[in-house]
């Protein structure tokens, strides 16, 4: 169920890289991809009935999801905003360079300068 | 004691970030502490499991026959980088962290590891791409990266939910071989893209012809040797030899689409960018063509990487100080250049030569008639376009009073000194061939490569 | 149409807040993907981060919980809309 | 004409992943523990032979944090996360380096209240980022988003005070906390032989003085996360302060 949630959403963010001329907007599929994979490893380690996994009061015993890839998912997580920085100065570079960030017209910038 | 090698390049990383000036300095001697170590102090065979958790569980380093030559070569290479490109203060940082990085992705024996090390590598070689005002370049660099880093890392976790362990050895002696292909399609393509194999590697002419003299030299021959060594890896070593016959294919029309874009670009950069990616698909061609004697075909693969991987070094860093000036003033360099697309075409008594009929005689002994046809008719477009280059550059007509420009020091004996270890290997093919053939009949091994971690060590 | 019926009254809560999450996600999804304006398109990115938020704690993955508020939906959001400013800033010169 | 190609794209996309991949995967909740490497992390048995863990009587165990995603965090699979770090360092220092360009700094109008409110609520911000990652043996959280709310009051203080600028402080916070992460990897090698080894009693389970190294790393790392964004952050702004 969640798995259908997670694909369809990396295939929107897939459509958007592909037919988005804007760059900026590339940059936001981008990032819509990352989400949706981290909601599909998220949902590799969930087990019915288990709680999060966590010793504490509640929970003194262990009945606990699959922990691991939680902790893949931080990683994941903090790589792509890492990533989203650079892209992000990226464009702003861009911006800077062409006066667009919009891929046609760069591509018709750079044409008249050759 | 081999996790050192990530170690030190990362804390004077860490340390030097307050104060750039200093990472120029420390840089060529981290590269040096490197290759101390690992000529002097380690041997294959250690393994190291980080946190003195046992192999199944936590992340181990391996250091065996494979990947004990990549890490020397790699570490040269960056030695090398450090003494002849001239860069910014801040640049001098993130070539320590790439340093950690490489090392890393070659030592590790983990596979959410090793896409952590392909994104801190990524992530540097993002920002090498954005020099010399080439953002959108290095924009396009980023969107295929990240998404291959995505399809990495899915491939990633689906091997640890068919095995239950993301070590790359239990994993792939676990994990049931229907799934592992599927896990292994992603993967794969995701090795592609960085690989820069002609559909997936579009983005590839644009960030090596910035000229910069950072950029493509540690994009292309030290990434590019690390990724495939992770390639084959991954699939001769670890999982089962696959056959991926689309793989193939592709590597074959991206040989041929390379090479006749490169006779047609009109900047010596894109050219020598397009002849890169040539030579990056015909590795890859040959180590994929799965037909019997596959050692004798991966042993000539790696030594035709080496060849690749040193005289693009000498190409890319003539390009980067010379732009189009010919080499009047500039002799030692002329006569590198001239050297480097020699051993890249093959002439007899260099390198190349030996990678290109060592290749050839394999593929004929294995019954492949498809790869040296494409390979002999790619050598013949080779020729002509280096060719016109090297007489153009030689005879340029000088008439452009512009500022004087030359190779620094440092960078016409790096690039002198890698010219004649081409030609020394010319004559002496078995100061390679001995490491390259040890490579190739250990890549097959399995047995040995689970014994090593089973054995486990500090 | 029964089979419609049953389907609906079988679901337990955790499938409710799947369905209803997930939907809202991908038309956010959409909206940022084809909205006219690029600050409504962060706009939106920033609620589909917001909304996997949601998800995670259904998942009982509290830390990635906490760590997607706080960077994939905060500072993402921030240093989206800073590069916007900066893109503006070179615009009016 | 991209339209057509997009569609195409992910309708290829879409048929592998739901065609070939999905039925490669367990059914969704239905994962066998027993298979998988967390069954013992969770009950902290890796290098010993198996025993139920129980909260606040568990002593001396192999790990010693409550808070299992971060005992795989920062102890099994530490060395992922000085990676981790390494790319938010490697980004960040790549904003610092891409953000030399002629353009004036983002200005923000002042406001009086919230100049006022920000300067009541920044310090608390920061204590609350401190208590994330000092507790994140123990509860959801740790370094990486407590550090990133420290960058967030940051952040606001920037909204509110239109000359606040972020001093070199935030380097030298970077780059000891870093350091002190490999050094505290290095003494683990020189006290136990291998990098990264936890060096210290694990205590019993979900004190706040427990865990071993654990709070000593996660706190490093939320300094140094937290100094990082900050400059991150400023860069962006700031544009060329050579």
């Amino acid at each position: 169920m969640i798995y259908y949630i997670a694909f369809i959403l990396i295939g929107i963010g897939l459509y958007g890289i592909v037919s988005q001329k804007n760059l900026f907007k590339q940059l936001v599929s981008l990032t819509i991809i990352d989400t949706a994979v981290n909601i599909f490893i998220v949902s590799l380690g969930y087990l019915h009935g288990a709680e999060a996994p966590i010793y504490s009061s509640v929970t003194p015993l262990a009945n606990f999801v699959d922990p691991l890839p939680q902790a893949l998912v931080l990683t994941a997580i903090v790589i792509s905003v890492g990533t989203l920085a650079v892209a992000a100065m990226l464009l702003v570079h861009i911006h800077e360079e062409h006066g667009s960030v919009d891929a046609d017209e760069i591509r018709a910038a750079k044409e008249v300068i050759e | 004691m081999i996790a050192l090698l990530v170690a030190v390049p990362l804390a004077f990383g860490f340390a030097t970030v307050a104060f750039p000036k200093l990472s120029r300095y420390i840089l060529p001697f981290v590269a040096l502490f490197n290759l101390v170590l690992l000529l002097g102090f380690v041997h294959p065979g250690q393994v190291t499991e980080i946190g003195k958790w046992p192999a199944a569980y936590g992340i181990v380093l391996v250091l065996d026959n494979v990947n004990y030559p990549f890490l020397i070569f790699v570490n040269l290479i960056l030695f090398a980088l450090s003494i002849s490109a001239t860069y910014e203060d801040k640049l001098g940082v993130l070539l320590l962290v790439l340093t950690a990085a490489l090392n890393g992705l070659l030592l590790t024996g983990d596979f959410f590891n090793s896409f952590v090390f392909l994104e801190i590598i990524a992530a540097v070689a993002y920002v090498l791409a954005s020099q010399n005002k080439n953002s959108y370049a290095a924009f396009k660099y980023l969107i295929f990266g990240s998404v291959a880093g995505i399809l990495y890392l899915i491939g990633v976790v689906s091997m640890y939910v068919y095995a239950g362990t993301l070590n790359m050895a239990y994993a792939g002696f676990i994990a049931s071989p229907e799934y592992v292909q599927v896990a292994g399609i992603l993967i794969v393509i995701a090795l592609l893209v960085e690989l820069k194999i002609l559909p997936l590697g579009l983005w590839a002419p644009d960030v090596y012809s910035n000229g910069s003299t950072v950029t493509p030299v540690a994009l292309g021959s030290a990434v590019t040797v690390a990724i495939f060594y992770l390639f084959s890896r991954i699939f001769f070593n670890i999982l089962e030899p696959v056959k991926p016959m689309p793989v193939y294919v592709l590597s074959l029309i991206s040989i041929v689409f390379a090479q006749l874009a490169a006779m047609k670009q009109k900047t010596l950069g894109r050219t020598v960018a397009y002849a890169s990616i040539a030579g990056a698909s015909t590795v890859m061609a040959a180590l994929s063509s799965g037909a019997l004697g596959a050692e004798k075909i991966a042993s000539a693969a790696y030594l035709y990487l080496f060849n690749e991987a040193i005289s693009m070094f000498i190409l890319f860093t003539i390009y980067g100080y010379l732009n189009h000036k010919g080499f009047k003033n500039n002799s030692v360099a002329g006569i590198a250049f001239s050297l480097a697309s020699i051993s890249l075409i093959g002439f007899p008594l260099t390198a190349g030569f030996w990678a290109k009929i060592n290749l050839l005689t394999a593929l004929f002994e294995a019954g492949d008639y498809i790869l040296p046809a494409i390979l002999l008719v790619a050598t013949v477009i080779e020729v002509g376009y280096l060719t016109k280059w090297n007489v153009d550059l030689w005879y340029v007509d000088d008439d452009s009073e512009t500022e004087e420009m030359e190779l620094p020091f440092g960078a016409q004996v790096v690039v002198l000194l890698f010219a004649l270890a081409l030609v020394i290997v010319g004559f002496m093919p078995d100061l390679i061939t001995a490491y390259t053939d040890k490579i190739a009949s250990y890549i097959f091994d399995f047995k040995t490569y689970f014994d090593t971690i089973l054995k486990g060590g500090m | 149409m029964s089979k419609l019926v049953e389907f609906f009254t079988n679901l337990e809560l955790i499938d409710w807040i799947f369905y209803l999450v997930g939907g809202l996600m991908v038309v956010f999804s959409i909206f940022a993907v084809e909205a006219r304006r690029i600050f409504d398109s962060v706009l939106a990115l920033s609620a589909v981060s917001l909304l996997s938020v949601l998800l995670f704690i259904v998942l009982k993955a509290p830390d990635v919980a906490i760590t997607e508020a706080a960077v994939g939906s905060g500072l993402a959001s921030a240093v989206m809309i800073f590069a916007l400013f900066r893109m503006k800033a070179g615009e009016k010169k | 004409m991209r339209r057509i190609w997009a569609i195409l794209v992910s309708a290829v996309f879409l048929y592998f992943f739901l065609g070939t991949y999905f039925p490669t995967l367990p059914k969704f909740g239905n994962i066998d523990m027993y298979r998988r490497v967390s069954f013992d992390y969770i009950s902290k048995s890796t290098t010993t032979s198996y025993q139920p863990v129980e909260y606040k009587k568990s002593k001396g165990l192999e790990d010693g944090s409550a808070n299992v995603v971060t005992s795989i965090v920062v102890n099994y699979r530490s060395f992922d996360t000085l990676g981790e770090v390494t790319v938010l360092f490697a980004a960040a220092l790549g904003v610092g380096i891409l953000a030399n360009i002629k353009k004036r700094r983002i200005e923000f109008e002042e406001h009086k209240v919230l100049s006022v409110a920000t300067g009541m609520i920044f310090p608390l911000i920061l204590l609350f980022g401190a208590y994330i990652f000092i507790h994140g043996h123990l509860t959801p959280g740790g370094g990486f988003p407590g550090g990133t709310v420290i960058a967030l009051g940051v952040l606001l203080l920037m909204l509110a005070k239109n000359e606040f600028k972020v001093t070199d402080v935030a380097k030298h916070t970077e780059q000891v906390a870093g350091s002190g992460y490999v050094l505290v990897g290095l003494i683990g090698m020189a006290v136990v032989g291998v990098f990264l080894a936890n060096f210290l009693p694990t205590g019993t389970i979900g004190n706040l003085f427990s865990a071993g190294v654990v709070p000593i790393v996660y706190s490093l790392i939320g300094f140094k996360v937290g100094a990082e964004l900050s400059s991150l952050v400023s860069d962006m702004r700031e544009g060329d302060k050579a």
